[in-house]
Parts: C-alpha cells; structure tokens; sequence
C-alpha cells in the first residue's frame, strides 16, 4: 500500500487544496502536505530493504484485464533515490516560491502536487501502458505552471516544452503495442503490459541493418527519453523552458523532470533492447560528449543567467548520458548518483537565481557586478552551490562525476578525455559568470538599487536560509559520505550490469501482493 | 431464336448504358447549373436514372424485389424533392436569390 | 594520546578555527580572529611535532602511522576511503607547512589589521592549511586529489579576496581554471594508474610499481605518470600552466608567502617525492620532468631580471627554483628536490614576508623603482631580507647554497642526468644571484628615490618576529643535508637528510658510486664554479644597481627589442588570449548562435511551416461553393473507382 | 410475410419513439398553434428518449433479426443505438438552451430530431441495403430542416441548403451501388451476401463496381477526406446544438453502417479498395488535423477535429475489415465512437454555453480569461480537449490506444505510425483554446441567463471521460462480449 500511498496522497492533497477556501493560508498547508509526503517516503526508505536487487513493495492488480494491463508498482535500487530526490524538493520548492507566486496560488500549489504525483507514478510504474499514463500526465501541470507564471514568451515556451515531448512519446506509445503484441509468446498465451514480461521478450537484433524490430524499436523509446533528457540536437527546448518557467517550475523541471529522461533509458531502453543498446552506445556517448562540450562552450556566452544554467544542465545531463551507456558499474553508479546530484545544485542555482530575481527583476548578466559586497550571505551561499556544480571535492557533484569519467575510461580512454574537458569548461563558465555577477566593480543594477531605498537589496531572508540551508547540508554530506546514499542502489546496478543480456528483476518476497501476479 | 446481334436486340446493357448515361447527366447538372431549383431537378434526375437500373436488373433477372425497391426509392425521391423546395423557398424568402454562388459565406 | 587521536586534532584544529572565523567573518576584531587563526595553526604544529618525534622513535622501516576515519566512495572494486598517512615524506612537510604556516599567521595579524575582512581572511588562510593537510596526508591519490582542488579553491578565494577590483577577481578565476587543466590531466593520470595497477592507495601503488624500466612512450605507467606531471605543472606553476603564479601575486601577501611560495606551489613536487618508485620505473617522464624543470628554471629567471614589481621578481624565482626542484626529481634525486623545497620554503617565505613589510611600510607602493635606500628605515626587514639574499643565491653556508649545490651535483652525476641540465642549472644560478641582488639594491642599498610624503617606518614586533626565525632558519636549513664531500672535513657530520628520507625513496638503478676519490674532486670542482658564477653575477649586480647611475637603462637599451620582449613576459598571457581564450569565446557565440538558433531552430520551424502551409492550403480548397464540393466528390469518385477497377 | 409479435417487441423502441415524438406537436396543434412551454416539450422528449433507451436494452442485444432479415438486433445495434440516443438526448438539451434553437417552433425541431433519431435507429438495425437507404435518408432529412429551422437567418439557410445537396448527390451515389449489387448479387441483404461477398468481389466486376460505389457513399456521409469539405461549412453553419447532435450521434451510426457493410468482407476480396481506403484514412486523419491548425473560428476547429477523428475511426474500420475475428477491431471501433461522442459533445456544449445570442460566433480568441470567471467550466473543457489530443488518463487516449493495438494486431503498421504522428500535430490546436483560457486576461464569460441543463450535461460528460479513462478495462470486455 505504500507506493500507491505516495502516489495519491499529492493528488488528494491537490484537490483539497483546490477547494481551500482562505487564499493566504494556501501555502502553509501545501508545506505541510510536502513535509508529511517527505516523512512518508523516508518511512518507505526505511522499509527499503537495499542489500537485495528485487523489486520491492510490490502492489499489482488487474487494470484492463482484455490487453493484461495491470496497476503494478513496484521499487528497487534504481527508482528508490529519485523518489526521495522528488520528495525532498517538493518542499524546498514550496517554500522557495513563498512570494514569488502571487496569482492563483491554490492553482499553482495544486499542479505542483499533481505534478508531483505524475512524476512519483512514472518512478514506481512498473507497466508500461501505466508508466506511459504518469509519463505524459507529467506534462500537463508543467505545461499550466510554465504557462500561467512564467515569463513574457511564457505560452511559445510551454507550447514548444509540450509539444517537443509529446511527439517523442507518440513513437514510444507505438512501440508499447507492438512489444505488448509480442508477449504471448514469452507469457504463454496471453498479452501482458509488464515490464517484467518485456524483459523476457529476445526481440531479434541484427547488428549490421538498420530496419530490424529491436534496433527501431531501441530508437522508438530512445528519441522519447532522449527529448526529455535533454540530449544534443533535440535540446532546443529546455533554455526556452527555463527562462520563461517560473523559479519552482525551473527547479522542479531541472530538479526531477529531466531525470525521468535518464531513469526511462535505465528502466526501459537498456535492459529492454541490451543487444540494441550495446551496438548503439557508442552513438549515444558520442552525443553524450557532444552535450557536455556544447552544452558548456554555449553556456558561457549566454547572457541571461537562467539560460546559462539551463545550458549547464544539458552540460551535466551530458555527463549522466555517458554513465548510462558505458554500462559498467562505475558508469551507472556514477550516472545514478550525478542525478541526484544535479537535482540538488541546479535546483539550488535555480532557487538562488529566483531570489536575486525577485529584489532586481533581471537576469542579464552584464547589468549585475559587485554583489559580492551587498550580499555578502547570498554570495557565499552563491559559491558554494557553483562549487558543487563545477564538482569540486567533497561536494556531491565531484562523487558522481569522478565515478563517470572513470566508467567512461573503462569504455574508452579518448571518450575520457573529451569528457574531462568538460570539467576545465564548467570551471570557466561558471566561475565567469560569478566573478562578472558578484566580484568587480558594482553593476548598474545594483548603483540604482542602492540610490532608492525603495526596493534596496537586502540579504537573505530567514525564509530564504530555510530554503538553502537544507540543501547545503546535502551538498556536503552526499559528498562526503556518498555511501549513504548509493548503497541503496548498487546492488540493483550490480545486477543490471551483471546479467544487462538476460535482464530480469527477481520479485522480492516483502510484495504488499493484491490481485493475482 | 433467331441470331441476336447487339443492335437490333435491346439486352440488359442498353438499359444500362442509358441509366449510366442518365446518371451523367444528372451528375453534371449538378456540378454545372448554377439555379438552386435545376440543381434539385438534376438530383431527381440521377435518382430516376438509378430506378431505370433497378427495373433492367430486375426484369433480366427475373428477381421481383426490383421494382419493390424502386417504389421505395420514389417515395424517398419525393420526400426530398419536398424538403429540398421547402429549403428552397425559405433561402428565396430571405436572400431574393437562387444562384447557388451567392451562398459562399461560409469558408476557409 | 594515541597517534590516529593526533592525526585526527591535526586536521580538525585549522576546520574549528576556520568555523569560528566563518560564523562571525564580519567582525572587524583582528586580534582575536588572528590569534583564533594562528592557535589554530599552532596546534597543528604542536601534533606535528609530536609525530615526527613518534616517527624518530620507529625503526627506519616501519616508520608510518596511518589513520583510517571513514569510508568514503567504495564502488565495486574501487575503494577509496579517508585515510591518512604519516611517514618519512609527510611528516616533513606536514612540519614545514604547519611551521611556516604559523609564522605566516602571525605576520599576517600585522599585516592585515586596517582591512575590513580581516576574520574572513583568517578563515580562509585555516581552511587552506586544512585542505594542504590533506593534501601531504593523503593515503590514495584521490584523497590528495581532494586536498589538490580544495587547495586550488582556497588559492582562488584568497587571490580574489579583495574582490571588488576585477583585475584581482580575475586573477583568481585565471588561477582556479588553470589549476583546473592541470587536475583534469591529473585525473586522466589516476584513471590510467587505477586501471593498470587496480589501486589508487598510494603505499600500493609504490609496493606495485615494477622495478623494470619502461622504455616505450605509451606505456600505462609512463603515461599516466606524465599525466599526473601535467598535473603538477599546472599546480606547481611550470612552462605550460605558470601563468597564474605571477597574476596570483593579487592577493594580500602573506598569501603569496604562504601559498605561492611555501605550500601549495610545493604540491607538485610532492607528489612525485610520494611516488618516486613509479616515476623512475619511467625513465621517459623523468626526462620529461628534467627537461621542463630546467627550462622553467632558466625562462623565468630571465623574466625575473625585468620585472618592476617586488612581488613579481619574487613570484618568477619561485617559479625558477620550483624548476629547480623539478630538475631535482627529474634526475632522480628526490631527497634533494625534497631538500630544496625545504630550504625554498624558509628562504623564499622570508623574503616574500619581508617584501610585506616593505609594502607595508610603504603605504601599498609595490615599485621598486620608487624605493631604494630602505637600509636606514627598516634595519630588522634588511637584515633578514640579507639573509634570506644570501641563501637563495647559495653562498654557503646558507640553506641554499647545501640544496641548490646537491641539485646541481645530482643534475651532473646521476645517471638520469645530463651536463646541459647542470648548465642550465648553473646559468639558472647566475641569473637568480644577478635579479635577487638587483631587487635588493634597487630596494634597501642605492640612493633612496621614495617620494616625499612618503616616509617609511619598521614594521610591528609582531610582523618581524617570523622574520626573524625564518632568517635563522635560512642559516640552519642548509646544515641539515651537509653532503659527504664537505661533512668529512666537519667530522662527520651525519647527512640527517638522506638518512631520513631513505627507506622510503628508491634509489635509480643504475647510479654510479658515490664516493671514489676522482669523484670528490669533480664534486669540488663543480661546486667551486657554481658558486664562483653566483658570486660574479652578484657583484656585477650590485656594481650596476648601486654604483653606477645610468648604467642599468645602457644595458637594456642596449639589448633593445629582446629587453622589451622580455620584459613583457615573452607575451605569453597574450598568446594564450589570443591564440585559446578568445577564439573559444567567438567560436560558442557562432556555435549557439549558428547551431542551436540557426539549424536546430530553424528545423523546427521549417517543419512547423510546412504543416502550417499545408493548413492554409486546405482553408484555400475550402472555397465554400457548394459545385466545387461536388466536384471533389465526383473527382474521388472517378479516381477511387479507376483505381478499384484498374486491376 | 407475416408482421409476428416477436418483431414488433423488437422495434418497440422505434414505435416508442415514434409515439413521443408525436407529442409535443399534437399538443401545439390542440392548443391552437400556441408553442407549449418549451420545459415541458424537453422533458417529454427526454420521457420518449428515456423510454426508447430501456426498451434498446431490454430488447436490443438479442441477436434476432426482424421483418425475416431486414433488421437484426444485435450487440452493435444496441450499443450503437444507444450512444446516439444518449448523445442526441445530450444535444437536446443543448437545444432547449441554445438562443438560436429555442423559443418558437421548438415543438417542431423536437418533433424532427426525435424522428431524426428513429432514422438512426432504423440504419443501425438495417441489414438490408435498401433499409439502411431509409434509415439514411430519414436520418437526413430531418436533419436538413433542423439546421434551417435556426433563428439565426444567414449562414444556418446557406449551411442546410449546402448539406441537403450535397447528401442528396451521394445517397444517389449509394443508391447507384445498390442497384448494381443487387443487379449483380441477386440479393441486398448483408447477411445473405455475408458469405459468398469476399468470392463474388473477385469474379464479378459489377458487385465490386457496386460495393465501391456504396462505401464511397459512407465515406461522404462520415465525412471522409476527399467527401469531406462540407462537413467544417455545415458544421459551422449549424446551430451548435444541431451541430453537436451531427457530429456525435449521426457519425456514430452511419459508422455503424458503415461497419455492417464492411462486416461482409469486401475488403479481403478486393485489396484495390483496402489500398483506396487506406489512402482515405491517412488523408482524412492529414487534412483534418493539419486545416484545424490555421483555424481561428473555435467551432470550426472543433469541425476539423472531428474529421481527423473520422480518420482513425476509419482505421478501424479496415482493421475490422480485414481481420478474421473483427470483433476486437469492431469493439475498438465502437469504444472509440463512445468516447469521440461525448468528447465533441462536451466541447459544442461549452461553445453553446458561450453563445450570448444566435448571431454570436465564438473565435478561439474570444475565450480569454475564461478560466478566471468559470473555473470549474474551464476545467471541463480542458479535460474535453486533452482527451481529444489524447493525453492519459482521459477516454480519448485509450480510445486511441485500442484503435491503435488492433490495426498493429492485423499488420496495419504504418497506419498506426500515421495516427501517432497526426495526433502529435493535433496537440497544437487542441492546446491553444486552453492556452487563451488560461494564459491570456480577458473578460470572457457565459451568458447570463442561468443555463442550468447545458452546465449539468457538460459536468456529466467531463466526469464520465475521466471515469471512464480509467474504468476503461471493464467497458471495453462489455462491449466485446456484447459484439461476441
């Protein structure tokens, strides 16, 4: 019962919130709801059993019976840190945007949790047709927060964020029918949606010719996630989303949305299509590298800050993208961990980007300088989070980038050397963009800011710390102590990465079994 | 029986050939005439040219169900020749006008 | 007080100190932040000391105390954890940091008393003396990766510290993103060792290193020791990555002392003390290493001779004497680069400090062409600063004389060695006797060209003590490693140096004996020209910056254009902006701009286009005659029954 | 041919209906000419509706045929039959509230929807071919004279006169075909032709000639890509309300037909017709959803919609043309048209709701603001659209993700890529009335006078789409078995 408690529980809160009737006391109550969705998690945490790779949890129940569609949840090592990734920032999101949403709160706070909801549904689903479902509900309260709070081109950025990623997962859909049209052979007789039957599914593979069913099918699911992700050419759309999305919704999109790209590629490409997956890697750690480089050499002529941040991300994601498909256990891990990762400095470079925001109401780059005097809190808070986001030692970032470049050493020495670039290019934009921001002589920004007391920049507000304190501490004790966190997923990468031809994941014995299997 | 050849005999393809030529004509008045009322008169037009090829089948067939069918088919004919002036004169009563290019207000 | 307790105090005094500073970094109390800072600091010394007696105690081979704390990554068959190790190598350091460490602190209570961060600075001087720690007692070499980059961050935080000067806050970025080259070459190093040899503890990987000479260029140990090297270069500032030292002189000078002459410059060298056995079972990278240290060496010695600035002539014999030490390495004689890096550290830390002073006293005046005749004005700063002098150009029996001369020996006779290394070395010694003596005449002796309303007065007890004690250590340093040749005149004087440092550095295979009465002779030879050059070159500096007026401006007319070219530091910063920094700007501003708007956009928008025309092409067909909809449906009609009819 | 007591329990509902819709008008002609209030009007519709429905399922889905085989009540006729009474009741409603439908001379546009769906009835029973012509035709007409009968005076006369000629053209076309397939068969009956259709298609030319010439009358009729231009102009021209009952219920039964024609399996005898309707159903599905993009007028875009969505239908259709157990295509089939119903319904309500007077035309920008002042409205239509596009968990998607499984069941791939890829350009126009009702200020509302019938139609559909979105399982295992 608990995977279909973290699911719904967002989406009742939702409506309550919808229907509250006091507009101020709106966001007090989202708080509590995220804090008790947050306790809730760490309860299924603690019952996470993580020496064993199975799939626990397990909650399965007939759906549409005709096509063997079934409610089926269930956890392991690799989906269990990116539900508590999501759980975790719901709240700090909640709180970060105290004054910076001001209409239609009870809206926004209620597609935030829907939000919510799709993306912990598409962690936990374990049926295709159910994760497609959660998949695509992702996409419609992004699409009203970016559209309702965000920027001036706020609608032809969330129309193009929308329609990029649904058209990616229209092939994918296609694919879903024809694997679900090949699984009687596997289940004996009758049609099932579950991934634990398209494990078993040998699709053929031809290594040579293009048109064979698993390599088209490989690519079907492969341009959906890769849009999501966002990998190199079909990018365009996130810079557009970021800078028109208001502060939560670019935290929330570069916190978790992003990952659910690279978690599809973990649950649903590679073990699905190993053979495929395999032949191509060296395709996708190809564009892997592309991104990194490109996504830093375009960040660091950006002149608006969110952009250059959004360009970053494409940057990292480039770096998880190699993790993946180098597929050796430092590569997976390290792909693993660097999600989490990114979530926690993005969101946090994202957080502090909306604070400055909100005392200067610009994001050029060229009109800030000498903040570093002014702020001097927001500065350091500024720097450290730069810090784990250019993975300096004993930040998070570092953990999850060594163990990738080292996977992607393993897989090849000249892929390792183009990808350490990337941390000589992250170093420069970022440290770039800070010292033209907060060191030097002070921007116009901020000379005017100073002459009217009206709106004079004053540092971070109590509130302010709550947001980022917490996350600090997580920047330093998942770098300091990664083990607390990967050991939850090493024995389920372990397993993947040992037996990635004949892939299956055991189902563990501790299943909250409703209905038959 | 004496020798038939094809033009002294009129055999079940005559007939039709004339319901097909009928039908034609009956079409291309429609695509054609611009005056609402032609426009009803060529459709009644085709209607009757498909009785002529329900009668031709059935009398060469010998099959009776036929001409039932064209009953139907005339009393269907009527009704729409009825409702099809009833329109008619209702658009006369308010725009004064019968050709057809006159009613293009509804487009792109 | 069991020794893993004093290892973990070692390390945690200078975090609490840089906590307490960190909290309250606005307070503008000096004292107390400087004595919190230098407590600190002390402490750590005080453990240091505690250890090395430890060590003393231990039989020479068991002599290693390790502390394992906690596990930090442990990933399928890579394990690292935070585990430090105190032996023959890093107890010295461990001694030279903390000491020279504290005396800086000291100084810098003087020195940094009027600027409003005062408690901020502290705190950053302690994380640094935190992250060297790491650094020198890192078990694995991702440990000491740790410490690399956190010395690397604190470097970047101090040279920018007054930041609201964008020159000095982009000196700080330039160094942190040079660093950075360097360690992802390091990193690239530690990926080849850890995939060849399974392991990045460092005590494994010497244990591991083959005893073989690895001959071919693209071996896994020769490459991935020259990709560790490039590390150090670009860490220990040498030929490719240096450019950042000179700039780094930004910062307040203690810094410099403290960093960019005692500590974290020494990194690199460090390094490759640790891991001797794998880079002599390199011959190809010892080459390398030789070559680009006596290269450096020579090339910023040159550069040293032009330069204006206190602290720039000071950051480019740095920059020479880490060439030297390098030099040392590269040859194989790793007790004297480590010897050198001693000496360096007391030598070049005095005199760094004693240019403070003189900023000091000169109200921020750094131009030693605006100064002179400081003798009369700052006796105590003078005469140590003579000290100091006398040790950098090697004039026994000063500390330099004993480190440079035993590089030089080594340079010559090692097998690994090479009479072009010696020369450059010896060449390198003149030019550094001839700059040295030239900044201490146009500084202390001459005629006094200080402006008028500027009247120079002896800095604080408080800032010539270290003075002081680094002076005598200037002396003493040098007694410590007497080489044979002169120590059996002096009866015996044990050579404590190589001693020490033996069991733990591996001796290359095929060095030829030391002693041999032909060989002494040589020795002394090769010691008297050494010397000999330095004194000339000396002398004809101090003719020319103190006797004869004109004649300096003569000789760099005279040398015109390469005068010119020298001066400005053979346009290597400008080479590097013009020929990799600003083209790598023009070329992502064409890539977003050509790539990301132009070809990915524009598809995107082509492809809307045509759906949208296809759109409008319908609305046309929709003329609203009903004819021309009957036509449609006659048209399909024909055309569908054609088709159905065709076969 | 005797008239026994089983038929006529068998087209009870008919006779019912038939009755009620006699009501309203006698009781106009008793009281003097005198319009009758129209509440009581509706509500006897609404009593015949509900009448005609029970008895549909009490006797619908036995699977006897009447009058010895010209109608047959099986599981099609009865679901069939019933989502075009529920969507034409639905669209009644709307009537009794639009402007341009009520006030006077409602008895008599009640009177010609209920006989309008009698039409519907009849053709979805029909098997025989001259049966399914009467059902057309009766369907048809009254629904010319109900378009006319709109108070708005301009572009309803154009849109009737428009659909009357262009109906009347191809039914004669339909009826062409008849004459040749009896000319050539013997028989009309489908279920005669049942067996020897396949076979007869390859020999003679004259049934193929036939048989061609009757499905290109149904492909007009569900306004198939090359027949299709009158359906935006009619559709706009219309009432609302009428154009709501033409685009749920009348589509749904002509399907219907369309479906029993398909049933004799012409398609496997002749695979030049399976290519031309193949073609068809990519240009329909091509032409619908791309003309919709360049639209501004809301109810127009919602005209194209509807014709991209006759596309897929059409794909299943072939599906189950070709299939051997066409009853999982034909089921995919008739679930899609349940949930195509009362998606098109739900968004015609709202665009009645928001017509202030008859002469009102609603532009996809008019609707800014409209979230503000009718949130839960707003809300409603939203779901209405995204279900159109296709976004889980709503109806539409799995509509569209049976139609999909069954034509990749039966081989029919690249239709199923088609589908995906036009549903994907589909999302644009179905975005932008959310987009302009969230996203832009404005002051857009419904009009004042309390339309309380139209709201409560509206709720109902938006929670049915959602329900049933995720119940769909067990609905689409009814209508199989029922179809079995």
């Amino acid at each position: 019962m608990m995977l279909s408690a973290l699911i719904f529980l967002p989406i009742l809160f939702a409506i309550v919130m919808a229907f509250w009737p006091q507009k101020n006391t709106v966001r007090h109550l989202a708080f509590g709801f995220s804090i008790i969705q947050f306790i809730l998690s760490l309860g299924m945490l603690q019952r996470f059993d993580a020496s064993s790779a199975a799939l626990q949890m397990v909650e399965k129940s007939v759906w549409i019976q005709r096509f063997g569609i079934s409610y089926f949840l269930g956890i392991d090592g690799i989906s269990v840190m990116l539900v508590m990734l999501t759980t975790f920032l719901v709240p700090i999101i909640i709180l970060g945007s105290w004054n910076s949403i001001d209409k239609q709160v009870k809206g926004f706070h209620s597609a935030l949790f829907i939000l919510q909801a799709a993306m912990l549904g598409s962690f936990l689903a374990m049926d295709a047709i159910l994760f497609y479902v959660f998949w695509e509900l992702s996409l419609v309260p992004m699409y009203f927060i970016v559209g309702i709070w965000g920027g001036t081109r706020r609608i032809y950025a969330t129309l193009k964020f929308f329609i990029y990623t649904m058209a990616g997962s229209m092939l994918m859909l296609l694919a879903i029918i024809f694997l679900m049209r090949l699984t009687p052979e596997v289940t004996g007789g009758n049609i099932s949606a579950s991934i634990l039957d398209f494990y078993k599914l040998n699709i053929p593979f031809i290594a040579g010719d293009f048109l064979t069913p698993q390599t088209l099918l490989f690519f079907a699911f492969a341009i959906a996630f890769a849009i999501k992700v966002p990998i190199f050419p079909l990018h365009t759309w996130l810079p557009d989303a970021h800078v028109e999305a208001p502060t939560p919704g670019s935290v929330v999109l570069a916190g978790v949305m992003l990952k659910m790209g690279t978690y599809g590629f973990l649950r649903w490409v590679i073990p699905l299509f190993p053979e495929a997956a395999e032949h191509f890697a060296w395709l996708f750690v190809l564009v892997g590298v592309i991104g990194i480089i490109y996504g830093a050499l375009v960040a660091m002529v950006q002149p608006d800050v969110k952009k250059l941040v959004a360009y970053s991300s494409v940057s990292h994601m480039g770096y998880i993208l190699i993790g993946l498909f180098v597929m050796n256990t430092y590569g997976v891990n390290g792909a693993l961990y660097q999600m989490l990762n990114h979530g926690i400095s993005t969101g946090a470079l994202f957080l502090l980007i909306g604070m400055i925001y909100e005392r200067t109401h610009s994001r050029e780059i060229s009109k800030y300088g000498g903040l570093a005097g002014v702020l001097p809190h927001f500065t350091i808070a500024f720097v450290i989070v730069t810090m784990s986001s250019i993975a300096v030692p004993m930040t998070n970032g570092f953990v999850g980038e060594f163990l990738i470049l080292l996977g992607s050493y393993a897989f090849s020495p000249i892929v390792a050397a183009f990808a350490v670039t990337g941390v000589v290019l992250g170093a420069a934009y970022m440290l770039w963009m800070v010292k033209r921001v907060f060191f030097g002589p002070k921007g116009e920004l901020i000379t005017n800011a100073e002459h009217d007391h009206a709106h004079a920049l004053h540092d971070l507000s109590a509130r302010e710390f709550a947001v980022l304190i917490p996350l600090i501490i997580m920047i330093f004790w998942m770098g300091l102590f990664p083990n607390h966190f990967m050991d939850y997923s090493k024995a389920s990468v372990d397993h993947l990465v040992k037996n990635k031809m004949d892939y299956s994941i055991p189902m563990s014995t501790n299943t909250a079994q409703t209905g038959e299997r | 029986m004496p020798e038939t050849n094809i033009i002294t005999t009129i055999g079940p393809e005559h007939y039709l050939v004339l319901s097909a030529l009928l039908f034609s004509i009956g079409m291309a008045g429609v695509l054609l005439r611009r005056n609402l009322i032609v426009l009803l008169m060529s459709i009644e037009l085709m209607l009757n040219a498909v009785n002529i090829s329900f009668i031709t089948f059935s009398h060469y067939s010998g099959k009776v169900e036929g001409q039932i069918m064209v009953f139907f088919v005339m009393t269907i004919a009527a009704a729409e020749a009825a409702v099809g002036l009833a329109l008619a004169v209702s658009i006369f009563k308010r725009f004064k006008e019968v050709n057809i290019r006159f009613f293009e207000h509804l487009k792109g | 007080m069991n020794q893993q307790a004093l290892i973990a105090i070692l390390l945690l005094s200078p975090v609490v100190g840089f906590f307490l500073n960190g909290l309250r970094f606005r307070s503008k109390n000096y004292i107390l932040a400087g004595t919190i800072a230098t407590l600190a600091v002390v402490i750590s010394f005080v453990c240091s000391v505690l250890l090395f007696l430890d060590l003393v105690g231990m039989p020479p081979e068991a002599r290693r105390i390790t502390a394992n704390f906690f596990e930090w990554i442990a990933v399928d068959k890579f394990k690292v954890n935070a585990g430090f190790v105190v032996d023959q190598i890093s107890s010295i350091m461990i001694l030279i940091i903390t000491g020279v460490g504290a005396l800086i602190h000291l100084f810098s209570i003087g020195y940094m008393h009027h600027d409003k961060g005062v408690t901020k600075y502290f705190a950053y001087l302690n994380l640094f003396i935190f992250n060297m720690l790491i650094l020198v007692l890192g078990d694995s070499l991702l440990t000491m990766f740790v410490g690399w980059e956190g010395v690397g961050l604190c470097s970047y935080l101090l040279i920018g510290f007054w930041f609201n000067d964008s020159a000095k806050a982009a000196a700080g970025m330039k160094a942190f993103i040079t660093n950075r080259v360097g360690d992802a070459a390091f990193i690239i190093g530690m990926f080849i060792l850890f995939m060849t040899f399974g392991t990045l503890n460092i005590h494994e990987l010497n244990a591991l290193a083959p005893t073989a000479l690895e001959a071919s260029w693209l071996g896994a140990v020769t490459l991935g020791t020259l990709m560790l090297f490039i590390g150090a270069t670009g860490k220990s500032a040498q030929i490719p990555l240096y450019v950042w030292l000179p700039d780094a002189m930004a910062g307040p000078t203690p810094v410099s002392a403290l960093i960019h002459a005692a500590t974290m410059v020494t990194a690199g060298v460090y390094m490759i003390v640790r891991l001797n056995p794998l880079f002599i079972s390199a011959p190809n990278t010892m080459m390398v290493v030789a070559i680009i240290g006596a290269a450096t060496a020579v090339l910023a010695a040159t550069i040293g001779l032009t330069q204006h600035d206190i602290k720039k002539v000071l950051a480019y014999s740095t920059v020479s004497q880490l060439g030297y030490m390098f030099l040392a390495v590269g040859v194989g004689a790793f007790g004297a680069g480590m010897f050198h890096l001693m000496t360096h550290a007391f030598f070049k830390a005095l005199m760094f400090l004693g240019s403070g002073s003189v900023i000091h006293a000169m109200h921020e005046e750094q131009d030693i062409r605006k100064m002179g005749g400081l003798r009369k004005y700052l006796p105590i700063t003078h005469a140590t600063f003579f000290l100091g002098w006398l040790a950098i150009i090697g004039i026994p029996p000063f500390a330099g004389f004993f480190s440079k001369d035993e590089i030089l020996w080594k340079a010559y006779s090692s097998s690994a060695g090479h009479i072009l290394l010696w020369a450059a070395g010896v060449i390198g010694a003149a030019l550094t006797a001839f700059y040295m003596t030239r900044l201490m005449a146009l500084t202390f002796w001459g005629k006094s060209r200080v402006d008028k309303n500027v009247h120079p007065h002896e800095s604080p007890i408080s800032m010539t003590i270290p003075l002081i004690i680094l002076g005598i250590l200037s002396v003493i340093g040098g007694w410590v490693g007497i080489p044979h040749v002169i120590s059996q005149y002096l009866g015996e004087v044990p050579n404590f140096w190589e001693h020490w440092l033996a069991p733990v550095i591996r001796i290359l295979p095929l060095a030829p004996a030391e002693h041999g009465a032909d060989h002494e002779a040589l020795e002394w030879t090769l010691m008297s020209v050494s010397v000999g050059v330095a004194a000339i070159s000396a002398i004809s500096a101090y003719i020319m910056y103190t006797k004869k007026e004109g004649s300096a401006d003569r000789v760099a007319k005279a040398f015109g254009p390469v005068y010119q070219l020298v001066n400005k530091k053979y346009l290597v910063d400008e080479a590097y902006f013009k020929g990799l920094i600003n083209p790598l700007i023009r070329g992502s501003k064409n890539l977003w701009y050509y790539v990301d708007v132009n070809i990915i956009d524009k598809a995107t928008y082509k492809v809307t286009d045509i759906v949208r025309g296809g759109g409008s092409f319908v609305k046309s067909l929709q003329t609203g005659n009903m004819q021309q909809y009957a036509m449609y449906i006659g048209v399909g009609v024909v055309v569908a029954l054609s088709f159905v009819l065709m076969r | 041919m005797n008239i026994s007591m089983a038929d006529i329990l068998l087209i009870s509902p008919m006779i019912a209906l038939f009755l009620f819709s006699l009501i309203p008008l006698t009781i106009k002609v008793l009281r003097g000419n005198v319009e009758q209030s129209p509440t009581a009007t509706i509500v006897e519709a609404l009593i015949g509706l509900f009448l005609t429905a029970g008895l549909l399922i009490v006797f619908g889905g036995s699977g006897k045929t009447a009058f010895n085989g010209q109608l047959v009540f099986d599981g099609l006729t009865q679901w069939m039959g019933l989502i075009a009474v529920v969507s034409a009741g639905f669209s009644m409603i709307l009537m009794y509230e639009n402007p341009a439908t009520r006030g006077k001379q409602f008895s008599e546009l009640i009177f010609l929807a209920m006989n309008s769906i009698l039409g519907m009835l009849i053709l979805v029973s029909a098997v025989d071919l001259i049966t399914i012509f009467i059902g057309l035709e009766l369907m048809s007409l009254s629904l010319y004279l109900m378009i006319a009968m709109s108070h708005e005076q301009k572009i309803s006369k154009e849109a009737a006169i428009k659909y009357f000629v262009l109906g009347s053209f191809a039914s004669a076309i339909f009826l062409y075909g008849v004459s040749f397939v009896f000319g050539s068969a013997g028989t009309i009956n489908i279920l005669d032709l049942m067996e020897n259709a396949s076979t007869l298609i390859k020999t003679s030319k004259v049934f193929l000639f036939g048989v061609s010439f009757i499905s290109l009358g149904f492909c007009f009729k569900v306004s198939i890509a090359p027949f299709h231009a009158w359906t935006p102009d009619v559709y706009q021209g219309a009432p609302t309300p009428v154009t709501s009952f033409m685009a749920t219920a009348v589509k749904t039964v002509s399907f219907a037909a369309f479906l029993r024609v398909l049933a004799m399996k012409p398609l496997i005898g002749s695979d030049n017709l399976f290519l031309v309707l193949q073609w068809f159903a990519v240009l329909t599905m091509t032409i619908g959803n791309v003309a919709a993009l360049v639209q501004t007028n809301l109810k127009r875009t919602i005209a194209y919609s509807s014709i991209s969505h006759s596309g897929y239908i059409l794909v299943g259709l072939i599906t189950a043309g070709i299939s051997q157990n066409s009853v999982f295509a034909a089921s995919s089939v008739v679930f899609y048209l349940l949930a195509y119903s009362l998606m098109t319904f739900g968004a015609f309500a709202i665009v009645s709701l928001i017509e202030k007077n008859e002469n009102s035309v609603v532009q996809t920008d008019d609707l800014a603001g409209f979230a503000k002042n009718q949130p839960m409205l707003a809300l409603c239509l939203t779901i209405f659209l995204l279900s159109l596009a296709g976004i889980p968990p709503a109806l539409g998607f799995f509509g569209k993700f049976y139609l999909f499984s069954a034509a990749v069941s039966e081989g029919l791939l690249w239709l199923a890529l088609w589908g995906v890829l036009n549903s994907a350009i589909g999302v644009y126009y179905y975005l932008r009335p959310i987009v302009v009702m969230y996203m832009r200020e404005g002051d857009c509302d419904i009009s004042d006078d309390r339309r309380f019938g139209t709201t409560v139609a509206i709720v109902t559909a938006a929670l049915l789409i959602v329900v049933l979105g995720i119940g769909s399982g067990p609905l689409f295992e009814m209508i199989e078995r029922s179809l079995m």
